[in-house]
């Protein structure tokens, strides 16, 4: 693990080594969103319930970073509050509006279950998009563009890529190491058991509902936190970023990557975002110039059979054996 | 003062009434069975007590309480336990975290994110001894998945047990076990009576004469009778409840 | 995890191996990125094709300069659109970045190939933010300011007497400019603004609402798919003959045309191109096209091709020197010193075209429906930002 | 006041046309427990074949005839190589596999049909408007489109209360197993019943077709919407499907026809337009999340299942 740790870290020099300096950009997007997909996973995962509406809290972090940008560089008031490029400011603040909307539309959404729960989070989604394309101030459908670059952290420098990569780098370990710690407190062992048997927990004296409206929130303010760096690695935001097929894509990475795993979620960003950004390009190399611009007539297929075939998804594949998050601490 | 008292409870299903003007004392400390051909409405009986259904009309006193007016995972707190009919276990979870859980619960809220559950060491010291309790204690680290049907209901009264109930609703404990696992619980039962009360709902008769202090036999969601085991064995109302049912009760 | 990362990056070695093998030198890389799938596809198809069209005519130079043209599909998506640009400049070392269709990409990947000190040549999306305060001397527009057809809309109303005008768009900020663009040119009243769903199919609600308003026209932008939704519907409920139907060119091209057939009859629409244009820069354009594609072309390949022409211009002026010699090469390319398909075009000082624009009408040519040019309403136009911009 | 008769006509159009679409949609979920997210590619093949029908024959009315076997052969390759693999497995792996299968079925007819709109529209005899009421027109094909949506819908209800495989299919949606026993051969009930759902989508994307965009990615646009009707109207029953599209065809029309000139009354106009131009865009999903939170399981549930 040390060692695969390492290995991303030292990555950038590997990309240059390839001469690729380009990966560096490509890998941040991964961990970026593998960050996103891992709070899906939170909710999906570990105490299952399936959000179809994810991308909106990964889109409002984002807007929050790029309209405090935006008023900075405008010179203008939000509320009465100046805009700030400051990053430990506003990337903490993304987060908490985050986890403030999720909390909102959490304790509305968990009234249903299954199905329901599915498309009244999709819902949510969808008003949020609609609400941000009809931002006209905020550059409604064309988005936003943070004018000054990139957020300002004391010690680094984000207008380089490679800085931008660590600190997605970083993000994401934390993260990761967050929601274990998370998972094995006895926090997460409600959440397990709600994930196996609701009725059971009832029993024994557990309300369940409290225990998923906070981990709704905390799943919301880590998407707003990966949505806050999205912003700062486009130095752009616009409404595509809570479009429902971006939710789409999250639950895809998840599911592909392995559902309740941990390298799951970062797995299936890795395959999933490689693909689309590379499938053509391999087609183009190997001569299938039909499939270089009809990559999706393979990628569709793949993703069927992943589901049909690879029980588990690519964690299992790469790990052989399953082992759910619940395995983290059952040995 | 009884530790429950039922009265008059209604319960209908659209045209069938499950429980009709139900009546029922369960004193302190009795392990009291309560027998019926299929149908007459015992486990939606547990479900009214339990909170899962809601009665139509009625009142139920337990510890002097309105049970009423208490949510089904409300009721756990106030001593009121259930066992279920079908095994309903946490499968992934080991024996050991089943019961961890339980525990875990009955120290108010789990809003605790940093401390790593299974380093609490006392906690799983007092699971370990509710395992022992049942018998389980050789099986702790096995996923409950893994555990056989007998075992599996052993850790569900682990489980049971583990919340302190004043009154400890056994729907079935015995279904599905081998001759063995059956007589393991019973003498758990002769363990546990006493120490606390338990309803008992089992279908094994010689298990039901040979434990029970006393017996309520439940006919169309009526208790149409309420004695000890050798009384209960005379009545012919039961019997004839019971023909065609089941065998007549003989003595052991 | 490790495995997998490097036979990835295996394969995609490999793959850059292939790509790299043979490079000379002198070869000038151009990035196209541009959007190929989704709704929007037809556009940056028809642009590509134009641009490869000419591509073809000097088999693989331009200008007599051998070009690489390297082509990718944004999927309409800001995320993609960057990581292809990424790798178009890090990897591939472009030196001209063009091919963006939508306003929601160019303004993600336009500041990085400027930042990037490259040249960006739009052959079509161009917001009013680059042409005015954040013009750019590397930036520069063949198409037209993003208002430009809807000022023309505005015009070609007024020069046909129109009074009462009512106007639909969608509910975003394209949206919102075309209705501006429309008014700051109309000098009749409007009736009524109608604002729509981005994506909406159905339209009987709105109709409905400009049947009771009964203005003597109505100017609409519902770009793609929705515009035909639109179009389709507006006919069928037989509003055509009461209430003219003015559109800007992207409205009315000959995809959408073929698309709602006879329901097209009548439509007013405005496009700085139309294929009845008749100079030898067209008519060598449309030979080109229709013989190689097998179809008709639209207003964007022809800026597609415009945007090769103009590339080629300045290539030939500088001997193929790009980024060896900025300065010279933005010099050649504001000069504009290629024969464009729409006849007179060159340069404002914020590098964005004045052309003159035509309103059009749409008839039945045997069997088939066409644009035919109605009038020329302007000439020598420039778009209303170029005061704002700093470059001179 | 004409004017809101004419609006409320809309709304019925625009709801009866989503019934058709929901309509299979529900009943797939209903009795197979499958979520389809390819649903809407069938309307798409349906709107397609009609397109490509008509451009061969010259005829609207056979390119109508074509949609129906199209749409059927499509849905029934569907169920057949992917969907029969889904029954028993979750929801994510049937929203992930019939995702794949959108990909897959749009760039098909990319290839196939290229990226432009396809061309399909009415005979002469039907692009009239008649005078319903006086001073109201209304075109006849969108009465056209109200009258075969209600009869449908009839047809569907006589189908599913009145007859034998009716039956089976209610009971199929609560007591799956009870119906194996009985000894149905649910394969066959459920690949029959998944084509009819195609043909439904089909027809109704052949209908569609004349009055909208015939491209790729339009299967999409109507695919979300539906998924709101039918979880309004409670999963699984046609009854609710019916009921919430003509729910969400009200209010979708009726928002977007008075909601902005409504507000004008109380708002500058500016204001007024974009914020009613964005609530009646949203209007639609915050009438699904207002029903699922008052009613979770959607209005006229199936009774007797808990999903």
């Amino acid at each position: 693990m040390l060692g695969v740790g390492f290995l991303l870290i030292g990555f950038p020099w590997f990309a240059d080594w390839l001469d690729e300096p380009y990966l560096v950009s490509t890998a941040s997007r991964i961990w970026i969103y593998a960050l996103a997909a891992m709070s899906l996973n939170l909710l999906v995962g570990f105490a299952g319930l399936v959000s179809f509406g994810h991308s909106a809290y990964v889109g409002v972090g984002a807007y929050v970073v790029g309209i405090l940008a935006w008023h900075q560089y405008e010179e203008t008031n939000f509320l009465g509050l100046p805009g700030t490029l400051e990053g430990f400011i506003s990337i903490p603040f993304a987060m908490i509006v985050s986890g403030i909307v999720a909390l909102g539309i959490g304790s509305l959404c968990l009234r249903t279950r299954g199905i329901y729960f599915i498309m009244i989070t999709l819902a949510f989604a969808q008003m949020l998009f609609y609400f941000f394309v009809s931002l006209e101030q905020y550059g409604g459908d064309d988005g936003l563009m943070m004018m000054a670059g990139r957020n300002k952290i004391p010690g680094l420098d984000l207008g380089e890529d490679r800085q931008m990569y660590w600190l997605s780098l970083v993000a994401l370990g934390l993260v990761t190491w967050f929601l274990r710690r998370l998972s094995m407190s006895r926090f997460g062992m409600v959440l397990h058991a709600l994930r196996q048997n609701e009725t059971r927990l009832k029993a024994i004296g557990v309300p369940p509902y409290p225990y998923m409206l906070v981990a709704f929130v905390i799943a919301g303010a880590l998407a707003g936190l990966s949505g806050a760096l999205l912003t700062n690695h486009m130095e752009f935001v616009s409404p595509d970023f809570l479009h429902w097929t971006r939710s789409g894509d999250l639950l895809i990475m998840v599911i592909l990557g392995g559902i309740g795993t941990w390298t799951g979620p970062i797995l299936g960003a890795i395959v999933f975002l490689l693909l689309e950004e590379f499938l053509p390009l391999l087609f183009q190399e190997i001569g299938l110039y039909l499939f270089s611009e009809h990559w999706r007539l393979v990628f569709g297929p793949l993703l069927i059979c992943i589901v049909l075939f690879a029980k588990g998804g690519l964690h299992a594949l790469v790990f052989k054996q399953m082992k759910g998050v619940h395995g983290a601490f059952a040995n | 003062m009884a530790l429950l008292q039922i009265e008059h409870l209604h319960k209908r299903f659209g045209a069938l009434a499950a429980t009709d003007n139900l009546s029922l004392q369960i004193h302190r400390g009795e392990l009291h069975a309560l027998i019926g051909p299929n149908g007459a409405g015992k486990t939606t009986l547990i479900s009214l007590l339990s909170g899962s259904l809601q009665p139509d009309s009625g009142l139920i006193q337990f510890d002097g309480r309105n049970l009423l007016q208490f949510s089904e995972a409300t009721r756990p707190r106030l001593g009121l336990v259930r066992s279920f009919q079908i095994t309903s276990v946490f499968p992934e979870f080991s024996a050991l975290e089943n019961v961890t859980l339980v525990l875990q619960s009955q120290q108010g809220h789990s809003f605790r994110f940093w401390q790593v559950a299974r380093n609490e060491f006392e906690l799983r010291s007092k699971a370990k001894e509710y395992l022992k309790q049942v018998g389980l204690d050789q099986k702790s680290e096995i996923p409950a998945y893994a555990l056989a049907h007998g075992q599996q209901r052993q850790l569900e009264l682990a489980m049971a047990l583990a919340l302190k109930p004043k009154l400890l609703l056994l729907d079935e404990p015995m279904a599905g076990m081998g001759p063995e696992e059956s007589l393991k619980v019973v003498e758990l039962l002769q363990q546990l009576k006493g120490k606390i009360t338990m309803l008992l709902i089992e279908h094994d008769m010689d298990a039901v004469f040979s434990v029970a202090d006393r017996v309520s036999v439940l006919v169309y969601g009526h208790v149409i009778a309420t004695s000890t085991p050798s009384e209960i064995r005379k009545n012919t109302e039961v019997c004839s409840a019971y023909l065609g049912e089941h065998e007549i009760p003989v003595a052991n | 995890m490790k495995k997998l990362l490097q036979t990835l990056f295996g394969t995609l070695v490999l793959g850059m191996g292939l790509a790299n093998a043979g490079f000379t030198q002198e070869l000038v890389k151009i990035g196209m990125v541009t959007t190929l799938s989704t709704g929007g596809g037809y556009l940056g198809q028809d642009v590509r094709d134009g641009f490869l069209l000419a591509v073809e005519e000097e088999d693989g130079k331009l200008g007599g300069i051998p070009v690489e043209i390297l082509v990718e599909d944004d999927g309409r998506n800001p995320v993609n659109g960057r990581q292809i640009v990424k790798r178009f400049l890090d990897r591939d070392r472009i030196s001209i970045l063009t091919g963006v269709i939508f306003s929601n990409i160019s303004p993600v990947v336009a500041p990085m190939a400027l930042k990037d000190g490259i040249f960006y040549i739009s052959p079509n999306s161009a917001p009013s933010t680059f042409a005015g305060k954040k013009c750019h001397e590397n930036y520069f527009v063949v198409s037209w300011q993003n208002d430009t057809l809807h000022e023309a809309a505005g015009m070609g109303a007024t020069e046909l007497g129109y009074k009462k005008a009512l106007l639909v768009a969608p509910n975003y900020q394209a949206g919102k400019d075309a209705l501006a663009g429309f008014k700051r040119f109309f000098k009749g009243e409007v009736i009524d603004e109608i604002y729509v769903k981005l994506g909406q199919n159905d339209y009987a609600a709105e109709i409905a609402r400009i049947r009771a308003a009964k203005p003597e026209m109505v100017f609409q932008f519902l770009p793609g798919g929705m515009g035909i939704n639109f179009l389709k519907q507006y006919s069928q409920a037989g509003l055509m003959k009461d209430s003219a139907m003015v559109v800007s060119g992207f409205s009315a091209d000959i995809k959408i045309l073929n698309a709602i057939g006879d329901a097209g009859s009548g439509i007013i629409s405005t496009s700085q191109w139309n294929h009845d244009l008749d100079n030898a820069a067209n008519q060598q354009f449309l030979l080109g096209f229709r013989s190689k594609f097998e179809r008709e072309p639209t207003l964007y390949a022809s800026q597609g091709y415009d945007t090769a022409k103009l590339i080629a211009s300045a290539l030939k002026a500088t001997g193929g020197k790009v980024l060896e010699d900025k300065a010279g090469f933005r010099e050649a390319l504001k000069a504009a010193e290629f024969a464009s398909v729409r006849g007179n075009f060159r340069f404002a000082s914020n590098q964005h075209p004045i052309h003159d624009l035509y309103i059009r009408e749409v008839v039945k040519k045997n069997g088939q429906m066409q644009n035919r040019i109605l009038r020329k309403v302007a000439t020598g136009h420039q778009d209303a930002y170029v005061q704002e911009c700093g470059l001179r | 006041m004409i004017l809101l008769i004419e609006q409320l006509l809309n709304g019925l159009q625009f709801g009866v046309f989503l019934f058709l679409v929901s309509a299979g949609l529900t009943l797939i979920f209903g009795i197979m427990g499958v979520i389809n997210l390819a649903h809407g590619s069938l309307y798409m093949v349906g709107a397609y074949a009609a397109a490509i029908g008509m451009q061969l024959t010259g005829s609207f009315w056979w390119g109508l005839m074509m949609a129906l076997p199209a749409a059927a052969f499509t849905g029934w390759l569907v169920e057949l190589v992917i969907i029969r693999q889904l029954y028993r497995r979750d929801h994510l792996d049937q929203v992930l596999a019939t995702f794949g299968l959108i990909l897959f079925l749009n760039e098909l007819t990319t290839i196939c049909f290229g990226r432009a709109p396809l061309f399909l529209s009415l005979p002469e005899t039907l692009s009239i408007s008649v005078e319903i009421l006086p001073g109201l027109l209304y075109p006849l094909y969108r009465l056209l489109i109200i009258g075969t949506g209600l009869l449908l819908a009839f047809l569907l209800y006589l189908l599913i209360s009145h007859t034998r495989v009716g039956m089976l299919l209610r009971a199929g949606t609560t007591h799956r197993e009870m119906v194996e026993v009985l000894g149905v051969n649910l394969t066959l009930l459920n690949t029959g019943l998944f084509v009819l759902g195609a043909l439904l989508a089909g027809f109704a994307g052949a209908l569609a077709g004349p009055l909208i965009s015939v491209e790729v990615g339009m299967g999409e646009n109507v695919l979300i919407l539906c998924f709101v009707c039918i979880v309004i109207g409670g999963l699984g029953s046609i009854r609710g499907a019916l009921f919430g599209a003509l729910l969400i065809g009200m209010v979708d029309t009726l928002g977007r026809a008075f909601l902005a000139s409504g507000l004008r009354l109380i708002l500058p106009l500016e204001f007024a337009d974009s914020i009613g131009a964005a609530l009646s865009s949203m209007s639609v999903y915050l009438l699904m999340a207002l029903v699922l939170i008052f009613r979770p399981q959607g209005i006229l549930p199936v009774l007797g299942r808990v999903r």
